[in-house]
């Protein structure tokens, strides 16, 4: 197992309010995402726990790149990934975060 | 009957027994200073088959018919490798045959029958949840073999090195075969010796509590931390 | 007028051929062979050095004559030049190890591309070259004429007519080729009946048939269970159809094998029913007969398709819907390999599909280190046909495209590489170098094994979007369009973002926002059918999957 | 555009339990924001879940409240740990106290995970001692069974011990695994690749058939709803009303007891779902019948 912690810059959308909500499924190639609300509303905060070694700066790329992406300002993230592409990653977070809002 | 079963008889029962064996089951009642228990089990290591089952549910059913009103204690003797690998034997259900052979058990603790086992030789898995496991309170004689998976097989599965299981094993109940990993658990409340008086000592088992009382036993004895206060904060959530 | 010159004689190869066939009489009664007297028969007739083509398609096998030539003694038949588009049997690689065989001119070796490397590096075999199909097709009548033959049917009669059944593939091809040229056509059969069905090898084509000891073995190789279909292959299959078929008026295509293709098929009956496309696009194939396109077809998207073999379980379907497929005038599948090899390359317009790597200047490769795996049917049908000269709207288009806007004097094949940028954590499908060209060199051969060349490369489909690279003026913009979708892969990391923006401005680049595609629509349950169960009711009933395909 | 249904094999857990119930009624108790994952998995470095493979809670089912518990497939296996383990006996347990129409009991699972292997088997036997007393609280307990793992090892047994097992051709039960058998006794006695056959073997619509399940659904998470529906009284049942086992007596077990006597006598020659079949007359149709024409035959045949 492989951890990582990233706090980054975001915007906040204050029309969100986010139950805490369980996305995906830990199995092979896949991955699931904890959304909760987090600490500071400028802020987005992703904690992984991967069994993929080596991988750390796909991982931030990924997750910068879905922060700039989306306002998810006051969010946290916490991703147990068994192996799931950058693809699969992505399409995650962002089905997370539109189940916010559609919710 | 082998002579190790034989002697295990009579050590358990010097008032005197009558327990015939017709294929790998055992069946009759024992003496001890209280009366008579029945007794029903399996030797040699048995694979459990619909077959077995049939024969143990019928024992434990004509058990319960026989006692009316005045429900005996019931000692099961569990030698059991798990259940028969047949692909004949999952068309027919056998775990409908166990799901029975559950039902009976657990009517006859509704009854008022006291059920104890007494883990003999091996006690594995799928043949070991039918009925051993379903007692009241089950005690593991020397020697006994107590386990899911064997940790060569549970290593190839699991993909876990197989030196990385038997470090861990040291240390944690959890996964390893043993009879002394399932007392840490509360799967098992004793563990008999050798020297012991068994006869005296299965006298004592004879009374008690029907409740399920391994969860919080295993958090008594500090092999299994979680299984009881997961279920409680379950039951009392909001 | 010299009276020394010796006189030259003109039927070498019918004498030779003579030959052969009077050592086989005591092993045949007529054409018919005994099973137990094959191995003798052929020790007979074989010679060493014999450039022999032993049928191996990608689907069916004559197996039977495979292991009976591998029980063939060494001390007879040896050094023999196998001449055959695929190696698929462990039978096949034996020949190479006893010294049967020592040189190989071959197209696909999938299943043996391990083993296959390993006689490469011990020395135990010489490879001429890895074709594509229609190039070895063509070389059978030029320099590399099989002299014996060695194929699968279904069936035969007495007279020794044989019936092909529904996977002709290469039969034809390779019947024609040794009949003619004064080679020994021998065949393996199911079964001998007493009338055929249609014959599809004439009597007098054929010298020797074989009742084999079991039917011959066909590999349900284009099945794919939907179950397997991801999402990110739904949001890939969206873009496909919106941003090309749907663009261009894509009308006659071909598709690889694989999910990332399976997934279009089955998306055509709903997403591109909901673009309005039924009519429109994919109408006419040259396509084996896939069990995912069978709600297309139901849906009334196909109307035509012609196959290189055929598929198990789909009998009864194709026999079923003849308007649709080429049956003969017995109900039953007639497919060819090198006609439609040659239907894919000429008349159609678009081939997509998958690979395992894609370089900087859009090469992409299947072969991977240690494995020789050679090429399907992508090089013929991935490769622009610059002798085409019918149009087409789409040709039309996309030869504009390529030519800066500027009516050009040719069209251009849409040659589609439609892949996930990481195939799992660690397997990127970019690269900076093939490891085709490590293999080359490890090898030591001529070529590095490039399935598609990049310049035949119209677009590449990813998760992240769509790069045109017909669009783009110059190797630096081809690189960053390539890399622009290459997600996060290192290729992908690496890329000028400036640049990437630019050509996304210009539509070089597309993401599946600007297609009008919203990524949370990308879900299964777009799929027309989710299980082989669904291709079962679609069909139905007609559609009978293989046992290994059946949850019920 | 869809026109397929929802299906209840490809559904995750969390996706089943929504559409199971009636909108928006679901309460989860121990949820995964409470984090109460598996220690053993970590131990060993193996991906732990924020569910540990489990979801509980309460909610409505056609308005009647149920207790629920629903496991997820694809999560290890759907395999029963310690913490998995709990959380099912909790919610059991809690049906005794909170008396709810029914406990609805969505089974996905190989049995016990191999990880916590000794947590996991005593943790089936508190489950089913748990169940016992449910069904002695007069609360019926129905299973659903329609996803990848099916119901197995030790969850095959509970399966069968529940009042009601609603099933989709998809679903199967058992006790050993095909690859187990395969792989202990050879492929001559179980071919595990063959899917048809470990299908015949183990799937819902030999289940069925041998009554080993009350009901066949088709793959669709509003089909089992509405049979799990019927269950609670909620709504009109399509087929007639049949239990499994009747409430647990002396004589119901002794006509069990007889009942799966002749079963086993059955001669050596059914090895094969196809035999049965073929001898009760359904021939080689059974496998295109839809779940509401296997149903009626089979309901034809027994009456």
């Amino acid at each position: 197992m492989e951890t990582l912690h990233l706090d980054l810059p975001a915007i906040q959308d204050a029309s969100l309010n986010p139950r805490a909500a369980l996305y995906g499924v830990v199995s092979s190639g896949n991955l699931e995402v904890l959304v909760e609300r987090g600490h500071d509303a400028t802020r987005c905060v992703f904690e992984v726990q991967t069994a993929a070694h080596g991988f750390v700066e796909v991982w931030k790329a990924v997750l910068t790149d879905f922060a700039a992406r989306h306002p998810v300002g006051g969010l946290s993230f916490a991703i147990h990934d068994a192996g799931a592409t950058p693809a699969v990653v992505s399409l995650r977070l962002d089905q997370a975060f539109q189940s916010l809002r559609g919710a | 009957m082998r002579p190790g079963k034989q002697t295990l008889l009579n050590r358990l029962f010097p008032e005197g027994h009558a327990i015939t064996q017709e294929g790998l089951v055992l069946r009759g009642w024992g003496g001890t200073k209280q009366g008579r228990v029945h007794v029903i089990g399996t030797t040699d290591h048995a694979a459990i088959d619909t077959r077995i089952a049939l024969a143990l549910s019928d024992a434990v059913l004509k058990a319960i018919a026989a006692d009316g009103s005045d429900p005996r204690p019931i000692v099961f003797i569990a030698d059991t490798q798990g259940q028969a690998l047949s692909r004949r034997e999952e068309l027919l259900g056998l775990h409908g045959y166990f799901a029975h052979l559950a039902r009976c058990v657990n009517l006859a603790r509704q009854q008022g029958h006291r059920l104890v086992t007494l883990i003999d030789g091996e006690a594995v898995s799928g043949g070991f949840l039918a009925f051993g496991l379903l007692a009241d309170c089950i005690v593991a004689l020397p020697g006994a073999e107590v386990r899911v998976m064997d940790l060569r097989a549970m290593a190839r599965i699991t993909r876990i090195p197989f030196e990385r299981l038997t470090e861990l094993a040291q240390t944690s109940p959890v996964f390893a075969p043993g009879a002394e990993n399932y007392w840490r658990m509360g799967g098992i409340q004793a563990l008999w010796t050798e020297t012991e008086d068994w006869s005296e000592q299965l006298l004592a088992l004879l009374q008690g509590n029907p409740e399920d009382e391994r969860a919080r036993l295993g958090a008594e004895r500090g092999g299994r931390m979680l299984a009881d206060l997961v279920a409680q904060q379950v039951f009392h959530a909001h | 007028m010299n009276a020394l010159q010796p006189i030259r004689t003109w039927n070498h190869e019918a004498l030779r051929r003579q030959a052969r066939l009077e050592r086989s009489t005591p092993f045949s009664r007529g054409k018919a062979v005994a099973a137990r007297d094959m191995v003798s028969l052929l020790e007979a007739l074989l010679e060493p050095g014999d450039r022999v083509c032993l049928e191996g398609n990608n689907q069916k096998q004559a197996d039977f004559l495979a292991e009976s030539l591998a029980a063939c003694s060494p001390q007879r038949v040896h050094d023999l030049h196998l001449v055959q588009s695929v190696l698929a049997l462990p039978a096949h690689i034996e020949l190479f190890e006893k010294g049967i065989a020592r040189r190989l001119d071959f197209s696909f070796a999938g299943p043996q591309a391990h083993r296959l490397a390993r006689l490469v590096q011990s020395r135990s075999i010489e490879i001429g070259a890895i074709h594509t199909y229609l190039e070895l097709f063509g070389r059978y009548f030029i320099d590399l004429t099989p002299q014996v033959c060695l194929i699968a049917a279904q069936a035969a009669d007495a007279e020794g007519n044989l019936y092909l059944g529904p996977n002709t593939e290469d039969t034809p091809v390779i019947v024609e080729a040794t009949a003619f040229k004064s080679g020994i056509v021998i065949a393996q059969v199911n079964e001998q009946l007493e009338r055929l069905p249609r014959v599809d090898i004439p009597a007098s084509w054929v010298d020797f048939f074989v009742v084999a000891p079991t039917p011959n073995h066909i590999e349900p190789l284009f099945t794919r269970d939907p179950r397997h279909i991801t999402e990110i292959q739904v949001l890939m299959a969206m873009m496909a159809i919106k941003g090309i078929y749907a663009e261009y008026g894509v009308e006659r295509l071909n598709h690889g094998i694989g999910f990332d293709t399976a997934a279009i098929e089955l998306l055509l009956p709903t997403y591109g029913e909901s673009l309005g496309l039924k009519g429109k696009i994919a109408r006419y194939w040259a396509l084996n007969p896939h069990p995912t396109l069978i709600p297309a077809i139901e849906a009334g998207f196909v109307e035509r398709v012609h196959s290189f073999g055929s598929e198990v379980g789909m009998e009864a379907y194709v026999a079923a819907r003849p308007d649709i497929f080429f049956p003969g005038a017995d109900g039953s599948l007639r497919s060819n390999r090198a006609f439609c090899q040659t239907a894919g390359l000429y008349a159609c317009d678009l081939f997509i599909g998958s690979t395992l790597q894609i370089d900087l200047e859009g090469n992409s490769s299947t072969a991977t280190l240690g494995r020789i795996t050679g090429f399907g049917g992508a090089p013929n049908m991935g490769s622009d046909a610059r002798g085409r000269r019918h149009a087409s709207a789409a040709w039309l288009k996309a030869g504009q495209e390529k030519n800066g806007g500027q009516t050009p004097a040719r069209g251009q094949k849409l040659v589609v590489q439609t892949v996930e940028t990481w195939r799992e954590p660690g397997h990127p499908a970019f690269v900076e170098r093939l490891d085709a060209w490590q293999l080359k060199q490890d090898m030591g051969m001529a070529l590095p094994p490039i399935m598609i060349y990049g310049d035949d490369v119209s677009h590449i489909v990813t998760e992240e979007g769509m790069a045109n690279l017909l669009l783009c003026r110059s190797p630096e913009e081809r690189e960053q369009a390539i890399r622009g979708v290459a997600g996060y892969t290192p290729v992908g990391m690496a890329r000028d973002h400036a640049l990437v923006e630019n050509l996304r401005d210009r539509g070089i680049i597309r993401r599946p926002a600007d297609m009008g595609i919203d990524v949370r629509d990308a879900t299964r349950d777009l799929l027309a059918a989710r299980s082989i169960k669904d291709l079962v009711r679609a069909s139905g009933g007609l559609y009978q999957p293989p046992k290994q395909f059946r949850n019920w | 555009m869809r026109g397929l249904a929802q299906s209840y094999r490809e559904a995750l857990a969390r996706l089943r339990v929504q559409a199971l119930l009636d909108p928006d009624s679901f309460s989860e108790w121990v949820d995964p924001a409470q984090r109460v994952t598996s220690p053993h998995l970590a131990a060993l470095e193996a991906p732990v879940s924020f569910d540990d493979g489990v979801i509980v809670g309460q909610g409505l089912l056609y308005a009647h409240p149920v207790i629920l518990i629903a496991q997820e497939g694809q999560f290890n296996g759907g395999a029963v740990g310690e913490v998995h383990g709990a959380k099912i006996r909790g919610a059991l347990l809690r049906a005794v106290r909170d008396k709810p129409s029914a406990v609805l009991l969505c089974i996905d699972s190989g049995g016990v995970r191999l990880h916590e292997a000794n947590a996991g088997l005593i943790a089936i036997s508190e489950i089913m001692r748990a169940l016992f007393a449910v069904q002695e609280a007069g609360i019926p307990v129905i299973a659903l069974i329609g996803g990848t793992c099916g119901a197995f090892g030790g969850m095959g047994i509970v399966a069968r011990l529940c009042d009601v097992i609603i099933i989709s051709e998809e679903g199967r039960i058992g006790l050993s695994g095909p690859e187990v058998i395969e792989t202990v006794k050879g492929v001559e006695e179980f071919d595990s690749r063959d899917r048809a056959l470990v299908w015949r073997i183990t799937g819902g619509k030999i289940r069925r058939t041998l009554g080993e399940a009350t009901l066949l659904v088709d793959d669709d998470i509003a089909a089992f709803s509405a049979a799990a529906g019927e269950e609670v009284g909620a709504r009109p049942r399509f087929f007639k009303k049949r239990r499994l086992t009747p409430a647990i007596s002396l004589q119901t077990l002794q006509a069990a007891q007889q009942q799966l006597s002749a079963r086993a006598e059955l001669d050596a020659e059914i090895r094969d779902g196809q035999v049965l079949w073929s001898r009760m007359g359904l021939g080689d149709q059974v496998s295109l019948m839809s779940p509401e024409q296997f149903n009626r035959r089979l309901e034809a045949l027994e009456s």
